[in-house]
This record gives structure tokens, C-alpha cells and sequence, in this order.
């Protein structure tokens, strides 16, 4: 506005220069820029284009909705300007801006470089202006994220003592720490004004439970890149504190959710993942995580959030206490009742197996009693019947035994007798034999049966070698002896029939 | 009967004689002994059985007067 | 009863006898002595786990009293 | 008859006297010497029998009263 | 109650205990004992959760009063 | 006859002679004598026989008397 | 005729002289001689054993006689 108001009082100064020279030679200002006005009109109208440019000396009419902000592009490598043109943007455009904002959580704010589609057009007093018709916030995105993803890199780089990543996301040395069991010792980094703190505090301190937590406020201020330091020290005062904190708190009160560029500086992010305290962060915007997001322990959305979390966090643990304690209690009951059933039970079986015992000793004494006096009656009886079979055997066999030798000596008697006979009979048969034999061959039966014999000289011939014709011979027959001479010999030459 | 004998060392011996006379191992000469001896054994086991039972089961009631 | 004795060695104790019992490992002789000493540490036992159960009832009403 | 004779020894001198009059192989000259032996040692074996029997019974008997 | 005693130590003697009495190695004769531990490590902890820094210093003061 | 003579002896003499005349291995000169011999050892074993038999006879009386 | 002859001896002789005659060994002028001996032979023999048969007769009878 005050930019504005200077341009504009330099105008009258111009018309006077122009006028004291020659009055016929010349048009008026507005003549001359109705001809610019129509030339660029001519030119551009219905002309847009997309371009690319950084934004600098940018004001904003919230009222009207009115952007106010030059597009300048510089050298590379001089920084030095080498082109810049005024422009604006209301209505739609503004709009653009907003919608812009929105998607991508960052403000509409100078040193941001941005692809814009813009209209040329010219203002015989405002001069020219290129108007804002639309906003790529994909470009700011893809700009602001290769922003991120280099620091990201270079804390990777860095500080990959404390920092690395894994497909599952970043891991830090601070995501590493555990959280206590119950979180009672809070440093709460913010601003002291903001309503995100107010809102943190009160979360914590009116909390259905009832617990009490120990907040030390850091404060600083936490919006705009340039104070990441001073976030950064206050990292280091909760360091130096001396005090044993259960956490860090970083939180950004309310109000607009944009300009969270402070959180994605190398700086703090190497400040979150390195710190010994787990970091919850609370920063309180809805899209796309901050680099110290990332890097903190545990990042919520809104710092009611981080209260709420801590909150739960404490409530956990006080329902594992209570949970232990319930199970506790039963198990302990179900122990004593468990005691006392294996007592019942031992009580039972001791009281039951001693019957059995007594009855199976009575059992066992009742068997031997009937067992003994039967055994010994059976034994008796049986001792009697072998007795009666022996004295029976006894008693009956020599009977048979004399008997039997009668039979036998009688046998015998007979045997004797017959044989006896038999022998003499033998005897008898044998002698008749001889005697006949003898009766038959004897001299007597020989000459009655008309054989004779011859003597000579007294003696019995059997030849007639010793006899010669002349010769005086006896012939003995059965009646009587007759005395002859041999008158002569003829030899016998055997053909005689042989008897 | 002998002073210490217990039921254990008694009612083995019992057995003894009880598997002896069913067996027909014990000779007639010593039977009657043996069945002397089987009575006695008896009568001091039932003795001792009864007063063990009795003991017993005054124990168990005692248990059962106070568990109630 | 003896005076250091803890639940455990009763319980353990308990369970040996009623183990011999249960096994017929005890004989007539012992058994009304065994029994004895069995009723004695049932006794002793319930005793304990009724002071137990007492002495945790009480806690546990602390613990609830304290958390209303 | 011998004093010390028992029924076992006598039960045995019978039954070898029995199976050698079974088998003939007493000769006749000490048959009748036999079974005279034999005759004594049954009486004597009967004696004994009787003897134990009844006493015996008189055992089972004393034991049979004392349990009613 | 010891000074330095943390939630964490709390929580895991109090794990402890359960998990003793989950697989019944506590005997009897120290439940009673362990269940007023746990009861003890409950209420500090519960205590110490709602309690300002100096309620805290005075609740530990009287549990060492106590345990001594 | 002789006047210890058995008879199981007489027996194996009556019994070598019958053989003897059987297998007419006696001679008409001892044949007499050999018969008489048997005679008189019959006659003796018979006397014997009967002796014995009346003795067992009696024995066995007794005993059935005494049985009775 | 020899005081001593046997039966048996003069048997043989009978047999001897029998066997000479039949195998027609004997001379005629010896068979008168041999004929005359063999006759007085037989004659003792028959003489012989008619005596001994009555004898034997004798015996047996008697042997029936006494066993009737």
C-alpha cells in the first residue's frame, strides 16, 4: 500500500515534465496508456499461460480475499533478479489460493516457488499486472517434498547413527527409546500464547482419571523456518535441565495449519531423532507428516491428541495393574479352592483306601481261616483213602501171591509126573528097538532062513580064496552040521542078483 | 503267642501254612501243629485287624466331626 | 503338630501316606498310626488354607475398599 | 512198634511194602513177615490219623466258637 | 516400601507374582504374603498415578516407615 | 529134608529137576531118586504154602476184626 | 553080568553094538558073540527099568496119595 502510494505520486511529476516542453507535440498520459492498454490488450487478451516463478513482497487482504505479490525469477547461480512482474489475485484466483493452501498444508507466502496460470493485463494507473488464474499445488508438493526427501537424505546421510530407514518407515534412535510405563514428567515445547498449549494443558489436567502429571513449558516460537534454532535450544535446555522427564511434547497451537516448514529443517529433525527422551509431537495439522514427525517417538495430530495419548497411555497401564491384580485375585482363588479339593480328595482316598485295606486284610484272614481248616480236612481224607487203597493192596495181593504158587507148584507136580512117565516109556520104546534089531541080525534067525555057514579048518569062511578043491568043509545049518569035500571052484563074476 | 509279633510277620506266616496244607506239603505228623499254630496266628490277626479297624474308623469319624 | 511345619511339607507329606494307602503298601501294623498322622496334617492343612483364604479375603477387601 | 516212628516214615515203609507185593517180588519165605509189618504199620498209621483228625477238628472247632 | 521403587519394577514383580500363582508355585504357606505384596504394589502405583510430587515423597516416607 | 532150607530155594530145585526130566536129560539110574527129591520139595514147598498163606490169612483177619 | 553097570552104561553098550550090526560092520564069526552080549544087556535093562518104573510109580502115587 505504501509501495503503491509512492508510484503513485511520482505520476504528476512525469505530466509536468512533458507538458513544459511542448504542449502540441504530445498526448496526454492517459492517451498513452490507453494506447498501451489497447496494444496489450490486443496482444493478450484471451492469452494465459503457465509459468514459473518465486513469490516475493506478497501481502494479503483477508477481507477482500486480495493477494498483493510480485513473481520474480533470479539467476540460478547469482541469485540476481532477471525477471519480476507484479501480480494479483482475487475472486477465483484467491480461491485457487485457498483451495491451494488447503491441499497442501502451506501457506501462499513469499520465497515459495510456484506454477501459476497467469492472464497479462494492464491498468492505465495500476500498470501491468499479471492476474492469478490458477495454482499448481501439485508442483509446491512435488517441490516441498523433494525439499523433504533431500533433508531426509541428508539426515540419512548425517546422522545414520541415529537415524535409518526401513521399508516399513524411518527409524530413530528416539523411536527406539520405551516409553515409561506411566508418563508423568512432561517438557512441553511451544509457544506460551498459542491455543494448541491451552489446549494440552487442560487435556492433561482435567482428565476423567484423575492424574496428576508434571509439566515444564519450553516455550518458543514455533512457527517459521527461521526458528528451528530456537527450537533446537530448547531441546538442549530440557537436556540440561538435570531433570528425568518421561517426555518431550512438541506442540503448535491451533490457528492456521499451514506453515510447518519449521518441522521439516534439518536441524530439529536431527535435534527429535537423537533426543534420550521419546519425542510426541503434537503439531496440530491434518495432512501430509512433518520430517520431525517422522523422527519423533510418536506423533499425533493435534496437541489434545498428545494429551489424550498420554492420558491413554497412563490409563493402560493403570488397567494392566488392575487387570494383573483381577487375575491375581482369581488365580489365587482358584488356587486355595484348588488346594482345597486336592485336600477333600487326598482326605477321601486316604479315608477309602484304608477301608480297603482293613477289608482286604479282613478279606484275606477269612480265606485263610475257611482255607486252612478245609485244606486240613482234605488233606486228612485224603491221607484216609491212600491209607485204605494201600491197606487194600495189602490186605489183597498175598492172597493171590499164595494162590498163585499153589497153581504153580502144582503145575510143576504134574509136569514132573508126566514127564516121568514119559521118560520110562521112551526108555521102554528104545530097549524093544535094540532087542528087535539084535533078534533079527543074530546067527540063529540067519540059518532059519535057510542061510548056512562053511567052516574050514574050524574056522568061518567069508571067501573062497583059502579054499581049494579037496579041500574037507563043515556046513553049519539050523538043524544040523554037514561034513563034505570040495570037488571043485568056479569064481563067482558077480552077476548074482544083489541082495 | 510271641510278644512282638506283628500282624504282617503273623498273617505271612498264616499264608505260609495256608499255601503248605493246600498244597499237601505239611505232613501228617505236623498238621495238627501247623493248624495249632494257623489258629493262633488267626485269633491274634483278627485281634489285631479289629482293633486297627476300630482305631480307624474312630480317626476317620473324628476327621469327618471336624471337616464338618 | 510340630511348629515350623509349612503347608507344603504337610501337603507333601499327605500325599506320600495317602499314596501307601492308595498303593497297600502300609500294613495293618501302621495304618491306624498312619491314618492318625494323616487326619493330624488335614487338619493342620485346612487350618492353614482356611487362615489363607481369610487373610486374602481381608486383602482383597482392602484392595476393593481403596479402589471405590 | 518203634517209639519214634513217625506216620511220613511208616506211610513210606507201607506204600514200599505194598508196591513190592504188587509187583511179586516178596518171595514167600518173608510174605507173611510183610505183611505182618504191614498190618502194624496201617494200625499205627490209622492211630495216627484218628489222632490228628480229631485233634484237628478240635482246633477248627475252638476256632469256629471264638469267632461266633 | 523401597524409596527408588520404580512403575516398571512394580509392574514386573507384580507380573511376577501373577505368573508364580498362575503356575501355583507359590505354596500356601506364602500366598497370603504375596497377594499383600501385590496389593501394596497396586495401591503405590495407583496412589503415586493421582498424587502431586509431594504426596509421593510422603507416601514412600510412610511405606518405609512401615517396613521397617 | 534140610532144616533151613527156603522155599524160593526148593522151588528153583523142583523147578531145575522138572527141566531136567522135561528135556530128558535125566538117566533111567537117578530117575527114582530125582522124583523122589520132587516129591519130598513139593511136599515141603506145599507144607510152606499153606503156612504161609493161614499166617497171612490170620493177619489179615485181625486186621479187618480191628478195623471193624 | 558086572556088580556095577549102570542103566546108562549098558544102554550105550546096547546102542553101540546095535549101530555095529546094523551098518552090517560085524563079522559073522564075532556076531554070535556080539548078539549073546547085546542079549544079556537088554535083559539088565529091561530088568532095570521095570524096577525103577515101579518105583516111580510108586513115588508119584504116593505124591497124588498125600496131596489128596
Amino acid at each position: 500500500m505504501e509501495f503503491n502510494n509512492g508510484r503513485l505520486s511520482r505520476q504528476p511529476f512525469l505530466l509536468y515534465l512533458y507538458a513544459g516542453l511542448d504542449t502540441q507535440h504530445y498526448i496526454t498520459l492517459s492517451q498513452l496508456a490507453a494506447t498501451i492498454q489497447g496494444t496489450i490488450r490486443n496482444a493478450f487478451t484471451g492469452y494465459s499461460a503457465w509459468v514459473v516463478a518465486d513469490i516475493t513482497s506478497h501481502s494479503f487482504y483477508p477481507a477482500k480475499g486480495y493477494h498483493y505479490f510480485d513473481l520474480v525469477e533470479k539467476d540460478t547461480r547469482s541469485h540476481q533478479l532477471t525477471a519480476k512482474i507484479s501480480a494479483t489475485a482475487w475472486g477465483n484466483g484467491s480461491m485457487r489460493i485457498r483451495e491451494f493452501e488447503s491441499v497442501t498444508g502451506q501457506r501462499f507466502s513469499n520465497d515459495m516457488q510456484v506454477l501459476v496460470k497467469v492472464a497479462v493485463e494492464y491498468h492505465p494507473v495500476y500498470g501491468l499486472k499479471l492476474s492469478l488464474l490458477d495454482i499448481d499445488p501439485s508442483f509446491t508438493i512435488g517441490m516441498l517434498e523433494q525439499q523433504k526427501q533431500a533433508t531426509l537424505q541428508r539426515l540419512l546421510t548425517e546422522c545414520g547413527d541415529i537415524v535409518r530407514k526401513t521399508p516399513e518407515g524411518y527409524i530413530t534412535f528416539n523411536k527406539q527409546l520405551s516409553l515409561s510405563p506411566v508418563i508423568q514428567r512432561i517438557a512441553v515445547i511451544s509457544s506460551a500464547s498459542s491455543a494448541g498449549y491451552q489446549d494440552f494443558m487442560h487435556t492433561l489436567e482435567a482428565n476423567a482419571y484423575r492424574y496428576t502429571f508434571h509439566a515444564d513449558n519450553y516455550f518458543a516460537a514455533v512457527q517459521g523456518e527461521a526458528n528451528a534454532a530456537q527450537v533446537c535450544a530448547q531441546f538442549d535446555a530440557i537436556a540440561a535441565s538435570g531433570k528425568s522427564y518421561d517426555t518431550v511434547v512438541i506442540i503448535r497451537g491451533g490457528g492456521a495449519q499451514t506453515d510447518l516448514l519449521l518441522f521439516d529443517q534439518y536441524i530439529l529433525g536431527k535435534a527429535v531423532a537423537g533426543f534420550p527422551v521419546p519425542v510426541i509431537t503434537g503439531i496440530g495439522h491434518l495432512k501430509n507428516e512433518t520430517i520431525t514427525d517422522m523422527l519423533a517417538h510418536t506423533a499425533t495430530k493435534t496437541p489434545t491428541r498428545a494429551a489424550e495419548l498420554i492420558i491413554a497411555h497412563n490409563r493402560t497401564f493403570e488397567e494392566s495393574l488392575l487387570s494383573v491384580q483381577k487375575h491375581i485375585i482369581i488365580r489365587m482363588q482358584q488356587m486355595l479352592s484348588g488346594r482345597q479339593q486336592q485336600l477333600a480328595a487326598l482326605h477321601a482316598g486316604i479315608v477309602n483306601h484304608s477301608r480297603d485295606i482293613l477289608s482286604v486284610s479282613v478279606e484275606g484272614l477269612a480265606r485263610c481261616r475257611q482255607m486252612i481248616p478245609q485244606g486240613a480236612r482234605h488233606l486228612l481224607l485224603k491221607q484216609r483213602s491212600a491209607m485204605a487203597q494201600l491197606s487194600g493192596q495189602v490186605l489183597v495181593k498175598p492172597g493171590q501171591v499164595t494162590a498163585a504158587r499153589i497153581q504153580e507148584l502144582s503145575h510143576i507136580k504134574k509136569d514132573i509126573q508126566l514127564y516121568a512117565r514119559k521118560l520110562m516109556q521112551q526108555q521102554q520104546q528104545q530097549l524093544q528097538h535094540h532087542e528087535t534089531v539084535i533078534k533079527i541080525m543074530s546067527p540063529q534067525s540067519l540059518l532059519q532062513k535057510g542061510f548056512a555057514m562053511v567052516y574050514h579048518n574050524g574056522a568061518i569062511m567069508t571067501g573062497s580064496s583059502q579054499l581049494q578043491a579037496g579041500d574037507k568043509i563043515t556046513v553049519r545049518m539050523t538043524d544040523a552040521d554037514v561034513h563034505a569035500t570040495i570037488n571043485s571052484k568056479t569064481i563067482n563074476d558077480g552077476n548074482e542078483p544083489n541082495i | 503267642m510271641e510278644t512282638n509279633l506283628t500282624y504282617e510277620a503273623a498273617f505271612k506266616e498264616l499264608q505260609q501254612i495256608a499255601r503248605e496244607i493246600e498244597t499237601e506239603s505239611v505232613s501228617v505228623d505236623v498238621l495238627a501243629a501247623k493248624v495249632k499254630r494257623a489258629s493262633e496266628l488267626i485269633a491274634f490277626c483278627q485281634t489285631r485287624l479289629r482293633a486297627t479297624a476300630t482305631e480307624v474308623e474312630n480317626i476317620i469319624q473324628q476327621m469327618e466331626d471336624k471337616s464338618l
